[in-house]
């Protein structure tokens, strides 16, 4: 699978696709940390465990760059569909990105409870089956149970909070400046905890139908706030009731935005005699 | 921190029965914001207008709040009167504690007193943030634009000339005249449509304020409410119109059932425009028809009810009984549907002319005999429960009015909605002809099958609406209110701050919003002269930037905070 | 356009969290987490989410600076260094050596601290060298360093997760140091008791399974008190106590002073809480201490620490992988700073001044002679301004906000016959110096900085100093070569050789082992893989030490006057002095002005609504700030954190020295608060 | 535990009317609601919910207007949907669906309106204080 991945970033680099790609390094002292492959001869270094999200990274590397910079991403199914979501909402020029998808084993689909730990372009590895996170243990733990130990046990955890704001500074889709986050009309400022209600709830609303369920925002977390779980919820809803996923593809907006009002089927076909009927009439 | 002068309402006695007034005072008091508390026994009358007025002058007070009854009482006559005088609205705030607190809560002073503190104190907060938002105005075109010369086109056309303003008066075929050329006679007057059409095809030649363009289609659509500039290709050459209104008077055309009861194949068995078109060329004769009614009609892929089917099979059935001595006559129908005191007559006079009706199922339609001539029809009566076969040498099939193919994307140009089956349809029911933008207007069967009356009737209504902006040389987008009252603003962005997530157009239902790239980044646009101020994008828009001046966020959020 | 992403340290507390800076265009723009880093693991607390923001402020300072009347002048550094030399050399000449006061720095690398030491000592033959560590941990490395022989945390931050009962006192974790509270959830996990000991409510206390709210400055009551109940219960670990301490019967017979009921007398708690506790705390099969200024912070303040080395070892919960005490460090490289000498008495290595025989050792390596007469301190250098000191050199110090008794601070500062001050911005105290140098910030220069569990990491340089600042390396390298001194060293690197090479507990530290992972010392020589935990077998001085802690109420309580009690400390999103928070735009949206917590009881009394402005005042002095109402202070205290150069709340704060490690008591003081009316 | 507080968010097209119209009527009302009429149903920002929730509001109803009876071309489908998403996400807290009252439809006539507040204030009164999360 790497050498796989490096053949193409090579070939892309090398056919000038694109001006950089973007992924992991680890340099001579064995330290790894995002960099950016700009001669196909780096890219000996390359490697792509572990997990890092790339997205809000390479986003902010191409929104920063001239109009023609085109940059390729090694990504991860979550990687992937956060940048579709990026695309979706105008941060990114489609025409900028190109991605090479790689596929995660299945101990990370595991640790990540990730339904889809495969991108949709695939580039390099073997898809593996998703996990469904209801079955996972961890999420049992924080699903089950009567409303008053449910809020109990959430509102012990969020209590934790120490408003680092790294679930909002690390997830990819959080792109908002200024951020309502920061604003006292709905966050009370320089309390720690956060508030949770407004803090924790008003963050994982915004992102109910774009999350992506990267889980950057609970890697990110110093306090181990299970934050993922708060969208998981939501997530099922919309799949089952509307049928939609986040970052699948970036036509798609989300349902919850349209008032769904079906238009009629436009190419039924009637044999159109009225107009002959004029003609013969005019003659 | 605005000054505030608060003037509290007793409404005679209405409201100071039940809510402690010296307790407000004392509560209003301690906040520093307010700088004159007044109350007064009523505030709606002529005397109390002027009386408040003055104290607001004198008062050094940036902003105004009435408690008093609320704004579907006299609240916004006191509000209106107030603008009068010179007071800005978004400076003028109103707390309903009448209906809102004192009547409701009657049987509990004290809960009510602390209630209407609240209330006041929200009202407060919010004034504090209410803010105005810009308005604009665009110069209204003063020509029309009809699209489809039938009889809603016509007659819109018409109305419109006489009431002294250019008609462009677009038509697909070389004719004016629609469908209503195609058929001998209209009910339920059995009057010949050829005098029907007769004045208004004459008012197309001889008004000079009416243009008649023939053999055109419309091609884009640009521009706005007041202002719209219409491409089109006429007579195989491109050429555009400017308008300030625009009045869809497409029509809609007949559902050809082919592969229905033999329908295509047989000879006779014909549908009701080829009978209309027989009869007006003489070329009908028979002895016993048999009209089958609802073809392709009320069923699965259409349930809606064409409405204009069962008169004309009544009109022309009626017409063989009375002219063809000894014809025998069937209506085979799932029910005559003759809604109003005419059509009714009408059905009773067809009943006595001789026609016989029989009742079918839906699940158990008619069987004609023959192949490739029908002899006869066989049929289960639902009423008696005997099944009947009738003899006939014409099968008539009603057939319903479908629209027309290019509907959805002549829509899509004028960004109007079309209703599920294709029709036009308007946006609220209470405003039957206006849509989506306004300035677009829609009459006749382009947005729902109507009799040939109907279609003029809408037509002139139509035109009678488009006249009520053509009339103003420049329109505001602020006064461009569907519904009762005025709006209350538009959304404002804040380039700055905006993402360019394109939630806001997502969502609006006005088509307002739109995203531009302005220097290398994308941002929101708001088309006032579309925006209703619903606030569709303001609760999508992920950082409030997105906002209605005068209902915005800090003041929802400050509300809150008073709220108990 | 190419940017790069660069690891280094973040620069705020003593966690030491893995940071990546992002660098476009020699400009850093964007700091993320480390993943890969032992300690933060991807994590960052709101200070290390922006640390990259302040690099950029305009106001940082790009060429030296010359006091002329009010004003300042900028100069050339070839003038700059030879003039602050002369100036140095003409005071030693006049006053002896000992005229000579040098503020070493917590915030800059092990190498410069080193060379900064080795610069006072050398150059001026005196000991006057110290650094704030004074006014955090001194009694911690004191107190430490008499029971167990090593003034360090004992265990690694990792540890903690594995711990089955923590004991948190006078610690705010969760604000000051976030991520190490991220450990202690991690513990709690997995099922560990979590007991707080403080006199606020704080986000510790409230996450804590049991939250003893004792008054101010009554910890070693409730310390004693809990000892006494182990040892009543005879739950203390007796076969700990025979094979690796002594001084026991001292201890045992010292504790009958301290029943229980007494104990619970001077805290306001009740007994039971503190039988519980004890109980908890000696049952469990490993449990830790975590301490922070809430114990150091005090005129009894060593006898505090030595209260909670005894509770330790008295149930033998040290030198086990999970156990263990922990001093919580305040600054990115305080445990740095003082390993390397940066302190009055001892050289590199906590070798003493006064050891003939260290003297002679580091007298040949550095090939002069040395003072072995152990020098002033802090607090001391300043409150000797203009008398003893005649000329002092501050290098990263804000001790204008930093030290108590602000308003006499600031008067000792004017004294100075020449004060030189190297900061990167013209902070309150660099306003008073003659002699300004701009010197770097942490993602400026390369070295090492030295955590809180004593993990060397290594400093990468991402971006250069702005203008003509230098790195602080490179300024200490001209002066020394400036005041006759041989200090031609080419890099951080060779400096660093040098520390292993005279410090034994760092021998086998290199640069080129720091670029592959951090190294904890002890780590003598270069196979060494560096320790996790002290005092594993035998303790550091050879057996545990039982040192009896005497109480000493604070030294000024509350009275009519002064009804209120006043403590200082820090909040989640501003650090020490807010020199580098408040210039951070994020953190200062996050809190804009100083504030002081108060009981809603005393706001009832005050008549003061939540925001409103209030004057808080002691015998040193008053200052204005918001009102904050909140239960998390309890009814009769106050709280204000002292990092807002607008209210600054050392102006309060009681100089009164613990007599030991000479560190002013901040944590309690006695206060009065009246409502400022507006217009006023 | 004292009386619940309710907020309502009311379209000014029909829930504010029918708060109004009761008001009329002189229908007597438990007195701890308030009333903070909307331009629309799809205006009512889902951070606010949450705001009057933290601010220790132990109710919110959104009162709207008949499905395809929206002044503004169907927006109050939107907030529908978006409302529903937010209810999942309170079920999911622990904060509970039943604390987010959506009415769209009824409550445009004054007895509807009376009958809905009064059923959300038993409601209310049965479910777990939100102390936890205070």
């Amino acid at each position: 699978m790497l050498e796989k991945t490096k053949n193409i970033a090579r070939q892309i680099l090398e056919e000038k696709k694109a001006s950089a790609v973007f992924g992991l390094m680890r340099n001579e002292w064995n330290i790894i940390q995002p960099h950016l492959f700009e001669d196909p001869a780096g890219l000996a270094n390359l490697v792509l465990e572990p997990k890092w999200l790339l997205a809000k990274l390479a986003m902010r590397i191409l929104r920063s760059s001239p109009e023609n910079y085109k940059l390729a991403v090694i990504c991860r199914g979550c990687d992937e569909r956060a940048l579709i979501e990026l695309i979706k909402r105008n941060q990114i020029e489609k025409e900028n990105l190109l991605t090479i998808g790689i596929a995660c084993s299945q101990e990370q689909a595991a640790i990540c409870l990730c339904d889809r730990p495969y991108p949709e372009k695939l580039d390099a590895g073997e898809k593996v089956s998703g996990v469904d996170p209801f079955q996972d243990e961890r999420v049992r733990k924080f699903l089950i149970g009567n409303d008053k130990e449910r809020m109990k046990r959430w509102a012990d955890m969020l209590k934790r909070c120490i408003k680092c704001y790294g679930c909002r500074n690390s997830c990819p889709i959080c792109i908002c400046e200024p951020c309502k986050l920061e604003d006292d009309v709905w966050v009370q400022r320089g309390v720690v905890p956060a508030e949770t209600i407004t803090f924790h709830l008003i963050r994982a609303f915004h992102l109910s139908d774009t999350c992506v369920a990267c889980g950057a925002c609970q890697e990110a977390c110093p306090v181990n706030i299970p934050l993922l779980y708060l969208q998981l919820g939501m997530r099922k809803t919309l799949r089952e009731k509307y049928g939609y996923e986040a970052g699948l593809d970036p036509e798609t907006k989300s349902p919850v935005l349209s008032s769904a009002f079906e238009k009629p089927d436009t190419d039924r076909e009637f044999p159109d005699w009225i107009n002959s009927l004029r003609e013969e009439d005019e003659s | 921190m605005a000054n505030i002068s608060v003037f509290l309402c007793k409404c005679f006695g209405e409201i100071d029965n039940t809510i402690n007034f010296d307790f407000l005072r004392e509560e209003l008091s301690k906040d520093p914001s307010v700088v004159l508390i007044s109350i007064v026994d009523s505030l709606c009358l002529e005397t109390d207008i002027e009386k408040t007025v003055s104290q607001i002058r004198e008062s050094n007070s940036d902003k105004v709040l009435i408690a008093a009854c609320s704004t579907l009482s006299r609240g916004n006559l006191v509000i209106e009167s107030l603008i009068k005088e010179g007071v800005e609205r978004h400076k003028i705030g109103l707390v309903d504690i009448r209906e809102g607190c004192a009547w409701i809560h009657g049987d509990n002073p004290e809960d009510a007193s602390k209630k209407a503190k609240d209330l006041i104190n929200m009202g407060i907060a919010a004034l504090q943030h209410k803010d105005m938002s810009d308005d604009m105005s665009v110069t209204v075109h003063p020509n029309a634009l009809i699209i489809g010369a039938g009889p809603a086109g016509l007659a819109a056309a018409m109305s419109l000339a006489r009431t002294g303003f250019k008609v462009n008066l677009l038509e697909r075929s070389k004719v004016p005249g629609g469908m209503l050329k195609l058929i001998s006679r209209c009910y339920p007057d059995n009057d010949d449509a050829s005098n029907k059409l007769g004045p208004y095809l004459r008012e197309v030649e001889n008004n000079p304020l009416i243009t008649f363009y023939p053999q055109s289609k419309i091609t884009s659509v640009e521009g706005d409410t007041g202002n719209f500039t219409v491409h089109f290709s006429f007579q195989e050459k491109d050429s555009f119109i400017q308008a300030g209104v625009i009045i869809v008077a497409t029509g809609a055309k007949i559902f050809f059932p082919t592969g229905l009861y033999g329908y295509g194949e047989i000879k006779n068995v014909i549908n009701q425009m080829e009978f209309e078109r027989q009869s007006l060329n003489g070329s009908l004769e028979t002895k016993k028809p048999v009209f089958i009614q609802c073809v392709g009609a009320r069923n699965r892929e259409r349930p809606y009810c064409s409405t204009i089917c069962c008169p004309i099979s009544l009109k022309n059935a009626s017409r063989i009984a009375e002219d063809i001595p000894g014809a025998s006559v069937f209506i085979l129908h799932r029910g005559i549907m003759t809604p109003g005191n005419t059509l009714e007559k009408y059905y009773r006079d067809t009943l006595s002319s001789g026609v016989q009706f029989i009742r079918f199922e839906e699940e158990q339609p008619p069987r004609i005999i023959g192949s490739d001539y029908v002899e006869a029809v066989e049929v289960y009566d639902a009423i008696t429960g005997i099944t009947r076969k009738i003899e006939t040498d014409l099968v008539v099939l009603s057939t319903p009015l479908v629209p027309n193919n290019d509907n959805v994307q002549l829509a899509e140009m004028l960004d109007i909605e079309v209703d599920r089956y294709g029709f036009f349809s308007e946006i609220y029911p209470m405003h039957p002809l206006e849509t989506k933008t306004d300035g677009i207007f829609i009459c006749g069967s382009a947005r729902w099958p109507v009799s040939s009356d109907h279609s003029i009737l809408q037509g002139k209504a139509a035109a009678m609406k488009a006249v009520s902006y053509l009339r103003q040389s420049k329109i505001a987008a602020s006064t461009l209110s569907r519904v009762p009252g005025l709006k209350s603003g538009h959304a404002r962005v804040v380039p700055e701050s905006c993402t360019g997530c394109g939630n806001c157009v997502a969502a609006c239902p006005f088509d307002a919003c739109h995203i531009e790239k302005l220097e290398g980044r994308y941002i929101s646009i708001v088309n006032m002269m579309k925006c209703k101020a619903c606030g569709s994008c303001v609760s999508v828009c992920p950082n409030g930037t997105m906002q209605i001046p005068e209902h915005n966020y800090r003041m929802v959020g400050e509300m809150i905070k008073m709220a108990f | 356009m190419n940017p790069e992403f660069i690891k280094t340290i973040c620069p705020y507390c003593g966690t030491g969290c893995g940071l990546i800076i992002k660098v476009e265009d020699g400009v850093a723009v964007a700091t993320y987490p480390d993943r890969e880093h032992p300690v933060s693991r991807g994590s960052l607390c709101i200070k290390g989410w922006s640390a990259h923001e302040f690099i950029n402020h305009p106001d940082r300072l790009t060429d030296p600076l010359l006091r002329k009347g009010d004003t300042f002048q900028k100069i050339p550094w070839d003038e700059a260094i030879p003039m602050a030399a002369l100036k140095l050399r003409e005071t030693a000449a006049k006053y002896g050596g000992d005229a000579i006061g040098g503020l070493s720095s917590a915030k800059c690398t092990n190498e410069e601290n080193y060379l900064f030491q080795k610069l006072i000592r050398m150059a001026f033959k005196t000991n006057n060298v110290d650094h704030c560590a004074r006014l955090c941990h001194a009694p911690t490395t004191v107190a430490m360093v008499q029971a167990l022989g090593s003034g360090a945390m004992t265990n690694s931050i990792s540890d903690l997760a594995g711990a089955e009962c923590i004991f948190v006192i006078g610690s705010n974790a969760a604000e000051s140091h976030p991520i190490i509270m991220g450990e202690i959830y991690k513990a709690a996990d997995k099922g560990a008791t979590i007991i707080a000991v403080d006199p606020r409510e704080t986000a510790v206390t409230r996450n804590a399974k049991i939250h003893l709210r004792i008054n101010p400055g009554t910890d070693i009551p409730l310390l004693c008190g809990m000892m006494r109940h182990i040892i009543d219960e005879g739950l203390h670990n007796e076969n700990f106590i025979r094979a690796r301490m002594e001084g026991f019967e001292d201890l045992n017979e010292f504790l009958h002073l301290w029943p229980v009921k007494r104990a619970a007398e001077e805290c306001g708690i009740n007994e039971e809480i503190i039988r519980n506790v004890a109980e908890i705390y000696a049952k469990v099969k490993e449990s830790a201490i975590i301490y922070c200024m809430g114990i150091t912070q005090h005129a009894c303040g060593t006898a505090n620490v030595l209260a909670i080395c005894d509770l330790a070892m008295l149930c033998g919960h040290v030198g086990t992988e999970h156990s263990g005490i922990y001093p919580l460090r305040g600054q990115n490289n305080v445990q740095g700073a003082c390993d390397m000498g940066a302190l009055p008495n001892v050289y590199p290595g906590y070798q003493s001044v006064s050891d003939s025989e260290i003297q002679n050792k580091f007298q040949n390596a550095w090939g002069d002679t040395l003072s072995n007469k152990p020098g002033l301190t802090v607090t001391e250098i300043i409150g000797l301004a203009g008398k003893d000191i005649r000329a002092a050199y501050i290098m990263a110090e804000n001790p204008a906000l930093s030290d108590p008794d602000t308003n006499h601070v600031l008067e000792s500062l004017k004294a100075f016959d020449f004060l030189i001050v190297q900061d990167i911005f013209l902070t309150e105290t660099a306003k008073f110096a003659h002699l300004v140098f701009p010197s770097s910030c942490f993602a400026e220069k390369s070295g090492t900085f030295t955590n809180t569990e004593r993990r060397f990491q290594l400093l990468r340089k991402t971006v250069a100093p702005p203008g003509n600042a230098k790195e602080d390396f490179e300024i200490l390298c001209l002066l020394g070569n400036a005041l006759g001194l041989d200090f031609s060293y080419k890099n951080p690197s060779e400096v660093m050789d040098e520390i292993a090479s005279l410090a034994p507990a760092y021998g086998g530290i290199s640069f080129d082992r720091l670029e592959r992972e951090g190294l904890q010392w002890p780590c003598p020589d270069l196979e060494h893989p560096g320790t996790r935990y002290l005092h594993k077998d035998r303790f550091t001085r050879g057996k545990g030490l039982f040192v009896v802690p005497e109480h000493t109420p604070p030294k000024e309580l509350p009275d009519e006057d002064y009804p209120y009690y006043l403590s200082t400390g820090r909040m989640f999103a501003h650090y020490h002095t807010g020199t580098m928070t408040r210039r951070s735009s994020f953190l200062n949206r996050e809190v804009e002005e100083a504030y002081a917590e108060i009981n809603p009881e005393d706001a009832a009394l005050l008549d003061v609504k939540d925001g409103e402005k209030i004057k808080i005042t002691t015998r040193r002095g008053s200052i204005i700030t918001n009102a904050r109402i909140t239960k998390r202070v309890s009814k009769g205290c106050i709280f204000a954190p002292f990092h807002f150069a607008e209210a600054r709340a050392n102006m309060l704060t009681n100089p009164a020295l613990d007599p030991r490690s000479k560190i002013p008591e901040f944590k309690v003081c006695a206060a009065d608060v009246r409502k400022e009316s507006q217009d006023g | 535990m004292n009386q619940p507080r309710i907020l309502i968010f009311a379209c000014k097209w029909c829930g504010f009317i029918g708060a109004d119209a009761a008001g009329k009527k002189r229908i007597s009302l438990p007195s701890r609601f308030r009333v903070i009429p909307m331009e629309c149903a799809s205006l009512v920002e889902t951070d606010a919910i949450l705001r009057a929730l933290a601010g220790g509001i132990d109710g919110i109803a959104v009162l709207g207007c008949h499905i395809g009876g929206c002044r503004y071309n169907n927006a109050n489908h939107t907030a529908i949907k978006r409302l529903e998403l937010l209810q999942d996400l309170l079920d999911t807290t622990g904060i509970g669906s039943s604390r987010l009252l959506l009415s769209f439809g009824t409550a445009h006539e004054d007895y509807q309106f009376e009958e809905i507040i009064k059923n959300f204030f038993d409601e209310l009164t049965l479910l777990p204080p939100l102390d936890p999360w205070l």
